[in-house]
């Protein structure tokens, strides 16, 4: 009897552990639950380092610019000036080859290193760069680059940098590019039950009616300011 | 699932863009696969080439030939879906099921990949065209004008030209022009009615349309343009709604919509007609002469049409004017079709139509590119000389007449008699199963092309085609292509300047110019804006219409007597979709319901309830269909909109060829139709074929979508209906 | 026809029951054998749908429910009757019951297992079951409380969860006899094991007593709670035919009746395979007869409420689908529901065949078609005669597959509760001593009385 | 994912009824089906199966009652034994009617199936799990589902075929269920656009593929919230409510003159398609 106490006793504290972590878990999503949409993580909770046609480095063109050593430091360029689809398209796309060049074409310093050789070679063979796909969500997933960037860019000026880098991460620090955010659908989903000011503009009738469907009603400050969740009606990414 | 089969990498290939990708979603293993997928950038993009974003380009539709202009959504590089072009006078921006399956004649897996040299094995050998050229030269070597043949389907606008140019370099004179289901009667009828084959017609201006058999909602000359004028008619003018009555012994898709349907004796047409007139009484002259015999007893014993309908037809075309009397394929498809016809159209002069609902259509300033029209006298003619071996060289496009000639004709074994045959297909249907040397064409969005529609709507168009996306198969040619090449070879001299059909569209449409309303526009911006419209419209010139009613030459006989051996009559039913077969390897036709009798994926035989209980036929039983040339097995169906002296099977299906999707589904009744002809133009006498049903004891299940509650509503309010007195239209919006 | 022997020994009852563990009659290996072909040929089945999809089940669009629901439904009701025996007549002190009430727990859990396997047969993704489980999970959503499906899931679990508690804590002293009399093997370690070191000590008696009785009075509550729920997977939704308020007792009441069918079947069949004709007696048989014919009654009465209250209803979609039922293409079926269901149990108001054990066997094997039936009855004529008369089904007929798949789930529960009873005391050892001990001081007591007034009389 | 979400988010995940509900702001799509001008031609059918990748199953398939168009076109015969159908016949296209209250919605055991805040009925393909409880209570019969495993079957899309799926809308695998979405595809893309520009979507801006391709114009299609819809002023004009399931035209049969009716409005689905009754001339 006493055991047959214990063994309860002991599987009501395993449960309970359980669905705690689990909580914890899906708080700070960063864990794979073994389900199959789920993204394969690797140790450090980043994606797989991916292999690329040609290594491009991300942190000459987009890294912080550095006083003493230019050479070692980065060029500061603006993510949407490469990859100028994602504020007008629902997917950011790849920047045509065309892109590249029309720089590198009168940067003569660089022009004999082997990756810009790499480049030339395709752009005089006429041929596509088969770049990987680094950010895949499962098929049925449809991110709009456009509206998150419309809306945290160009409604709320926030600097492209944090922007981009929510969903992203610090990529002008990386070469290739690769996953740094477990980008799964309860992080995702984190980031929607968040308060975010939102703007009387853009057909949000001011009453945020059209937040009804968010994760919170939308509550209107002393100023007037709403502030409302993200949608959270599942067509919004799934159709 | 991404490995099972459907290769998604392919997919991407054409793609371009993985987070775009129609994905397997909901299989519960589509993973995330970071790195695996390849995304094929451009290497130059044009500004407007953004991903995920779509283009729109403007081109013609070429399912069929009514020349509806279509604007396809092109995105990364494929076409996804046509949509209608709202330019064009014609559609209107619309487009009908028929046109939208285009996509599918274009990505269809059976289409003909290679030019085909079939002279050794039947199953072909693959050859180059430089190869297929040299044949041709080297066959046309030493063969006069009056040996070819060029058996091609209804045709306008410069490949029209080109091909004249061709023939004539041989002096060849023999272009047959065969549509196994047009109007050429009425066009016959027409001309000697009214002056011009095809007039403008606008029902949206009738008060009253009275149409004999003309399925213009489903499949009579250009159904789109009049759906639309038929929802205005309904709505009518300050709220007097259109009336529609349909006059056929086998109820079409606008019979189906009509306010009165009536069930005419097969034949009796243009006798009911002509008791209308009579019931009428405002007929003068020869007109009342002619019709004085027809007294509405006579003409409702002959017509089975009671007397007191044809009173009230009568009074609601005197009360209600304009009308306008439509005469189809039900009226013209007999031995006397173009008596009846011509009793039809003068309904339409003695009611004062002519001028009013009926008028000159407007038509193309250059002939030689107006659409030369098909009928089935050609296939005639053709035919004859097959028979007594005069071509030793037959080409054919556009056409498959092993498939739709009637077996009476023997059109198969004549064709062998030809030496050598030349068949331009995009599958391997029937005809290019008998071919030499099967040429493989460009898909209808893959090629260049304009078209001159033959129902003009309101001022004269062409309509441009334009291909939407590369080419699927690198070794297609455009019709044009070929035919330019084929003509090079005759006087290179003339046509070296064309590097292909483009160039030589392209520059035959900047020639004219100025009167394509490009007066002093620079080429290159004139053309492409030609090319973003899709259509060129232009001043076409008209001419007016004889209104004078004649009633010369107009003898009708007497409805023919029941036969012993074969006592029905087989009318071969036109369905809206599959028409005469050339579509019915696209999927989504196959897979639409027929409107009237759900069925799918199959033909049936339509007979009337009673006539069925005669026969002790119930759905479902496999019949016997037999006339004096020959028999088919069909299931039946009991369709209450029918003659009870009538069955009906549609036409299109029962493809022996043309790939997975019509190989093997359904009958062909073009096979054992009787070959009787019109007494005046020669045409095919479709409606006249008498046959016999006999069981065979053998049942089916038909496929069908309508449910065991068939028709009924069980009381339900699910599709009721009112009665005009009880709507008041000036309400609505 | 006697009952249990008041003087059996005690040490008798431990052997014989022991002895049921060891060697069965013949019989026990052939139902084996022909239990496992047949789950043999529902795996099969199923294995062939998994990989091709349901359509090889051949439902249609308008028709998307088949025998697997029914069969659900089905078993999920012949769970019932385990609870009613074990718990109910424990709580009235009713001590017929002590001899079969293990078996009819045993069935009552096996019977949940299979109900519970249906789910995953019925569902067309059941590699994704786990969305409609409530648990805290990444996505961040929850499933759809509204939905009476997964009110079901909840009730289902809980109630297996609990009826397999009860089986088993009722089942302890008996381990520990098993334990003590078995010679050493993996038998008696699993039996140690599962025994929780039972002594038999007072103290332990009075725990044991306390948590049966709290699990008892618990678990009957749940048992009618479930079929109820299962009630509402129809009765909530909007369909002609289902939609009705009676249904929940409907349901229970028919759980019930197939649950006390099938425990005749079962006894029959235990009572020769594993030689029990001493314990469970005809006597025995003859109190389940008479309480499975008044509760086919009952069922006969609710089932008149249903249609009576559909005909009240005004709703002439209920109706025509009623009609349906008795006149269209399920017509047999309905009426052999009708005959099986209501007509058939009225041979068991007679006293002759109440103790006739084959008339029993085939009696209560028609009784359980009938409920079965019932089930479909309740199922598909809806699918075929909704709402919308365009979509009426043509032909719906069950395919090989589904027919495989209901097959192999009735082997599957005789494997499970065959090897149950093999493995087990299928008859409860210190229940059957207390039911003799009382008895037989009843007898004395009376006995003593006569003696008293036969003095008296001098 | 904590159950404080759950409590919090209750009320705000379930839309029970329209009048209950907080009204749709700005949009609330919906439909209006004049069956006079219906013909019947099943252009809109095929155009369906053109936007929204619905899988050709084939005539054994079709026979078993399994096939997938989200948009049928029902035919129905008048009922009074005449030897003809000299009325004509009556065509009715029917498609998910994105019920507000609609049944489907409230028996997923996953809410795969959920109320959107522009007043559509959404199917969720990758959170469905195949039980078909919503099928099994929509009184239309609407719901579709994947019986087979359709993209990697034969012949339903070979090579090339393929290259024609519309990438906006996600191809089924088997086991899910799926019904018109009134070409949510469309009809988002187009509210995002509006709302890049600060505005609300026009009348007529976005067109749902069966519209856009209807030849006689049959099917009215927009926004019901916007008084200047053409959808709002036709549903305006035959006095049909969305939040009322006995309207004008019932009260007085034939009376009103009226011809708007929703289908099976007595089981208070309250649709947002409204049908415009056939007419027949008394004349003739």
């Amino acid at each position: 009897m006493h055991r047959f106490l214990r063994l309860s006793v002991l599987l009501m504290g395993l449960f309970a552990a359980m669905s705690g972590y689990a909580v914890d878990a899906a708080q700070s999503a960063s864990i794979v639950w073994g389900e199959t949409t789920m993204p394969p993580v690797t140790a450090d909770g980043q994606g797989p380092a991916i292999e690329q046609p040609i290594e491009f480095p991300h942190f000459r063109h987009a890294g912080d610019a550095n006083k003493d050593h230019p050479e070692k430091g980065g060029m500061e360029i603006n993510c949407m000036y490469c990859h100028t689809y994602a504020r007008r398209s629902a997917v950011a796309g790849i920047p045509p080859l065309q892109k590249c060049i029309g720089c590198h074409q009168s940067i003569e310093s660089v022009r004999e290193s082997p990756r810009i050789k790499k480049l030339f070679e395709y752009w005089d063979a006429k041929k596509a760069i088969p770049w990987k796909k680094v950010h895949d969500v499962p098929d049925y997933v449809r991110f709009n680059h456009e509206r998150h960037i419309k809306r945290f860019i160009f409604q709320q000026n926030r600097p492209f940098q944090e922007a981009c880098g929510y969903c992203h991460g610090n990529v002008k620090e990386l070469t290739v590019g690769r996953r740094l955010k477990a980008i799964s659908m309860g992080w995702c989903v984190d980031c929607h039950k968040k308060d975010h000011p939102v703007t009387a503009e853009g057909g949000t009738s001011a009453d945020g009616q059209a937040y009804w469907y968010a994760y919170k009603k939308p509550t209107v400050s002393a100023s007037g300011v709403v502030t409302a969740n993200g949608p959270n009606d599942c067509w919004m990414c799934h159709k | 699932m991404m490995d099972s089969g459907f290769d998604r990498r392919d997919f991407l290939k054409v793609l371009g863009w993985g987070g775009t990708t129609a994905a397997l979603g909901g299989c519960g293993f589509t993973s995330m696969e970071d790195g695996k997928e390849t995304v094929v950038s451009y290497v130059e993009a044009k500004d407007y080439m953004i991903p995920s974003i779509s283009v729109y380009y403007n081109s013609t539709c070429t399912q069929c030939d009514m020349g509806c202009s279509i604007s396809g959504r092109v995105r990364e590089g494929r076409v996804l879906k046509l949509e209608g072009n709202p330019e064009s006078a014609i559609n209107r921006g619309k487009l009908c099921g028929l046109g939208q399956a285009g996509v599918q004649h274009h990505y269809n897996p059976d289409r003909v990949r290679e030019p085909l040299l079939r002279t050794g094995s039947k199953s072909g050998e693959t050859i180059t065209w430089e190869k297929a050229y040299g044949l041709i030269a080297e066959k046309l070597n030493g063969v006069s004008g009056e040996e070819i043949a060029f058996l091609t389907g209804g045709m306008s606008g410069h490949l029209k030209v080109l091909m004249g140019n061709y023939l004539d370099s041989f002096g060849c004179k023999n272009h047959f022009v065969y549509e196994a289901i047009a109007p050429a009667v009425v066009r016959a009828a027409n001309k000697k009615s009214y002056g011009v084959e095809m007039p403008r017609i606008s029902i949206n201006k009738a008060k009253v349309v009275l149409s004999f058999g003309a399925d213009f909602l489903g499949s009579w000359v250009s159904p789109v343009h009049f759906s639309q004028q038929y929802a205005q008619f309904r709505k009518g003018v300050n709220g007097q709604r259109g009336v529609l009555i349909q006059v056929e012994s086998k109820m079409t898709l606008t019979g189906a919509n009509a306010d009165r349907w009536l069930a005419v004796r097969p034949g009796t047409e243009g006798i009911l007609a002509l008791g209308i007139i009579n019931a009428l009484g405002t007929a003068t002259g020869d007109v009342a002469a002619a019709v004085k015999g027809y007294d509405k007893v006579r003409v409702s014993k002959d017509t089975g049409v009671s007397a007191e309908q044809i009173d009230k037809i009568a009074a609601l075309l005197k009360a209600r004017t304009p009308s306008l009397v439509l005469v189809g394929s039900a009226a013209e498809g007999y031995a006397h079709g173009s008596q009846n016809a011509a009793a039809i159209n003068l309904l339409n002069q003695v009611l004062g139509n002519v001028g009013k609902t009926v008028e000159a259509a407007a038509s193309v300033p250059f002939p030689q590119m107006a659409p030369a029209l098909g009928n089935t006298a050609a296939l005639q003619g053709l035919n004859k000389g097959l028979a007594e071996g005069k071509f030793k060289v037959l080409f054919n496009y556009a056409a498959n007449p092993v498939f739709t000639a009637p077996a009476a004709m023997k059109f198969k074994d004549n064709m062998a008699k030809a030496g050598f045959k030349v068949v331009f297909a995009h599958y391997l249907d029937e005809t290019a199963l008998q071919a030499d040397l099967v040429l493989p064409l460009d898909s209808g969005l893959e090629d260049w092309g304009s078209h001159v529609p033959e129902y003009m709507a309101e001022g004269a168009q062409i309509n441009i085609q334009q291909p939407l996306m590369e080419k699927i198969h690198a070794n297609t040619r455009g019709m044009g292509d070929i035919l330019l090449s084929l003509v090079k070879q005759r006087r290179s001299e003339d046509y070296k300047k064309y590097a292909d059909y483009y160039a030589y569209l392209r520059d035959a449409l900047l020639k004219n110019k100025d009167a394509f309303g490009g007066k002093g526009i620079d080429d290159d911006v004139f053309w492409d804006d030609t090319l973003s419209k899709g259509i060129v419209k232009l001043a076409g010139s008209t001419g007016a219409l004889s209104a004078k009613a004649s009633a010369a030459g107009l003898t009708l006989p007497a409805p023919a007597a029941i036969d012993a051996q074969f006592p029905l009559q087989l009318i071969p039913s036109v369905n809206h979709s599959l028409r005469d077969g050339r579509n019915t390897n696209q999927p989504w036709l196959q897979e639409s319901p027929d409107p009237l009798t759900t069925i799918v994926w199959d033909s049936w035989v339509e007979i009337h309830p009673k006539k069925a209980a005669e026969l002790g036929i119930a759905e479902g039983d496999i019949v016997e269909i037999t006339s004096k040339n020959g028999s088919i097995k069909v299931q039946a169906y009991l369709f209450p909109g029918i003659h009870p002296d009538v069955i009906s099977v549609p036409l299109g299906r029962g493809h022996e060829a043309m790939g997975r999707y019509a190989k093997d589904y359904g009958v062909n009744p073009f096979l054992i139709l009787d070959a009787i002809f019109d007494k005046e133009t020669g045409e095919l006498a479709m409606h006249e074929t008498r046959v016999k049903v006999s069981k065979t004891g053998q049942k089916v299940i038909v496929v069908k979508d309508e449910g065991p509650a068939g028709g009924r509503q069980m009381g339900k309010k699910i599709a009721p209906r009112l009665p005009t007195d009880k709507v008041d239209f000036s309400k609505e919006v | 026809m006697k009952d249990i022997r008041e003087d059996i020994a005690w040490a008798k009852i431990n052997k014989d029951v022991l002895h049921s563990l060891e060697n069965p009659r013949k019989m026990f290996w052939v139902m084996l054998v022909v239990a496992i072909a047949m789950v043999g040929v529902g795996v099969g089945c199923e294995a062939y749908q998994y990989i091709t999809g349901m359509g090889v089940a051949n439902m249609d669009n308008p028709h998307v429910w088949g025998l697997y629901i029914a069969s659900f439904i089905f078993w999920i009701g012949m769970s019932h009757s385990g609870t009613l025996l074990s718990a109910i007549l424990h709580l009235m002190h009713a001590d017929w019951r002590k001899p079969i009430y293990r078996f009819a727990e045993a069935m009552t859990t096996f019977s949940l297992m299979t109900a519970g396997l249906f789910v995953f047969v019925h569902l067309g993704r059941a590699w994704q079951v786990y969305y409609a489980i409530p648990y805290p999970n990444e996505r961040g959503i929850w499933p759809n409380f509204q939905s009476p499906l997964l009110w079901d899931a909840m009730a289902i679990f809980t109630y297996l969860s609990s009826s397999i508690l009860f089986l088993y804590v009722g089942m302890i002293p008996d381990l520990a006899i098993c334990r003590d009399n078995m010679n050493p093997g993996w038998r008696k370690k699993l039996y140690t094991a599962l025994a929780l070191g039972w002594e038999g000590t007072d103290r332990q008696w009075r725990n044991f007593r306390v948590t049966y009785l709290t699990i008892a009075c618990f678990l009957i509550p749940l048992a009618v709670s479930v079929h109820s729920i299962v009630a509402s997977d129809f009765a909530m939704s909007q369909q002609p035919g289902w939609h009705i308020t009676s249904f929940p007792p409907y349901f229970v009441a028919g759980a019930l009746y197939s649950g006390c069918a099938a425990i005749i079947t079962l006894f029959i069949i235990l009572r020769y395979v594993f030689r029990f004709e001493e314990y469970m007696t005809l006597p025995i048989l003859k109190k389940i007869v008479r309480l499975t014919f008044a509760i086919s009654m009952v069922w006969t009465y609710l089932n008149m409420i249903e249609m009576a209250s559909v005909w009240y209803g005004h709703d002439p979609v209920a109706k025509d689908t009623l009609l349906e039922r008795m006149y269209g293409p399920y017509a047999p079926f309905w009426w052999s529901m009708i005959f099986c269901g209501s007509i058939v149990p009225l041979i068991m108001a007679f006293k002759r065949f109440q103790t006739n054990i084959p008339v029993m066997f085939v009696v209560s094997l028609l009784l359980n078609l009938g409920m079965w039936l019932e089930r479909w009855m309740i199922v598909s004529p809806t699918f075929a005669h909704g709402y919308y008369p365009w979509t009426w089904d043509h032909d719906q007929w069950p395919s090989f597959v589904q027919w495989g798949i209901v097959f192999g789930s009735f082997g599957w529960f005789t494997l499970l509760f065959m090897g149950f009873c093999k493995l087990f005391p299928s008859v409860s050892m210190y229940e059957v001593k207390e039911m003799v001990y009382h008895r037989s001081l009843a007898t004395k007591a009376a006995a003593g009385k006569l003696e008293a007034a036969g003095k008296g009389a001098h | 994912m904590s159950v404080t979400t759950l409590l919090e988010g209750w009320s705000d995940w379930r839309h029970e009824h329209p009048i209950n509900d907080q009204p749709h702001n700005p949009y609330k799509w919906a439909m209006s089906i004049d069956l006079d001008a219906c013909t019947g031609c099943n252009a809109c059918s095929v155009a369906c199966y053109a936007e929204n990748n619905l899988p050709v199953v084939g005539k054994e398939k079709y026979a078993h009652g399994q096939v997938m168009h989200w948009l049928r076109i029902e035919r129905y015969w008048d009922e009074d034994g005449r030897e003809f159908p000299d009325q004509g016949a009556r065509f009715l296209p029917m498609m998910c009617q994105q019920c507000e209250a609609a049944p489907c919605e409230t028996v997923c055991p996953v809410g795969a199936t959920n109320h959107t805040p522009d007043g559509l009925n959404s199917q969720i393909y990758n959170r469905c799990i195949g039980s078909r409880y919503c099928s099994a209570n929509c009184p239309f019969k609407v719901r579709y589902f994947n019986w087979y495993d359709y993209p990697t079957t034969d012949n339903v899309w070979p090579a090339e075929m393929n290259q024609q799926l519309n990438p906006d809308v996600t191809v089924r695998g088997k086991g899910v269920m799926e019904k018109c979405t009134f070409c949510v595809q469309r009809l988002r893309e187009a509210e995002s656009n509006a709302k890049s520009q600060g505005r609300v979507v026009r009348d007529g801006e976005v067109q749902t593929a069966c519209q856009q391709v209807c030849l006689p114009g049959a099917i009215t299609f927009g926004n019901l919230v916007d008084p200047e819809s053409k959808v709002h002023k036709k549903w305006q004009a035959q006095q049909v409510e969305l939040a009322k399931d006995v309207q004008a035209k019932d009260k007085e049969e034939g009376g009103s003159k009226l011809r708007g009716y929703r289908i099976l409005e007595e089981l208070r689905p309250y649709p947002s398609v409204m049908y415009l009754e056939r007419v027949r001339d008394s004349a003739i």
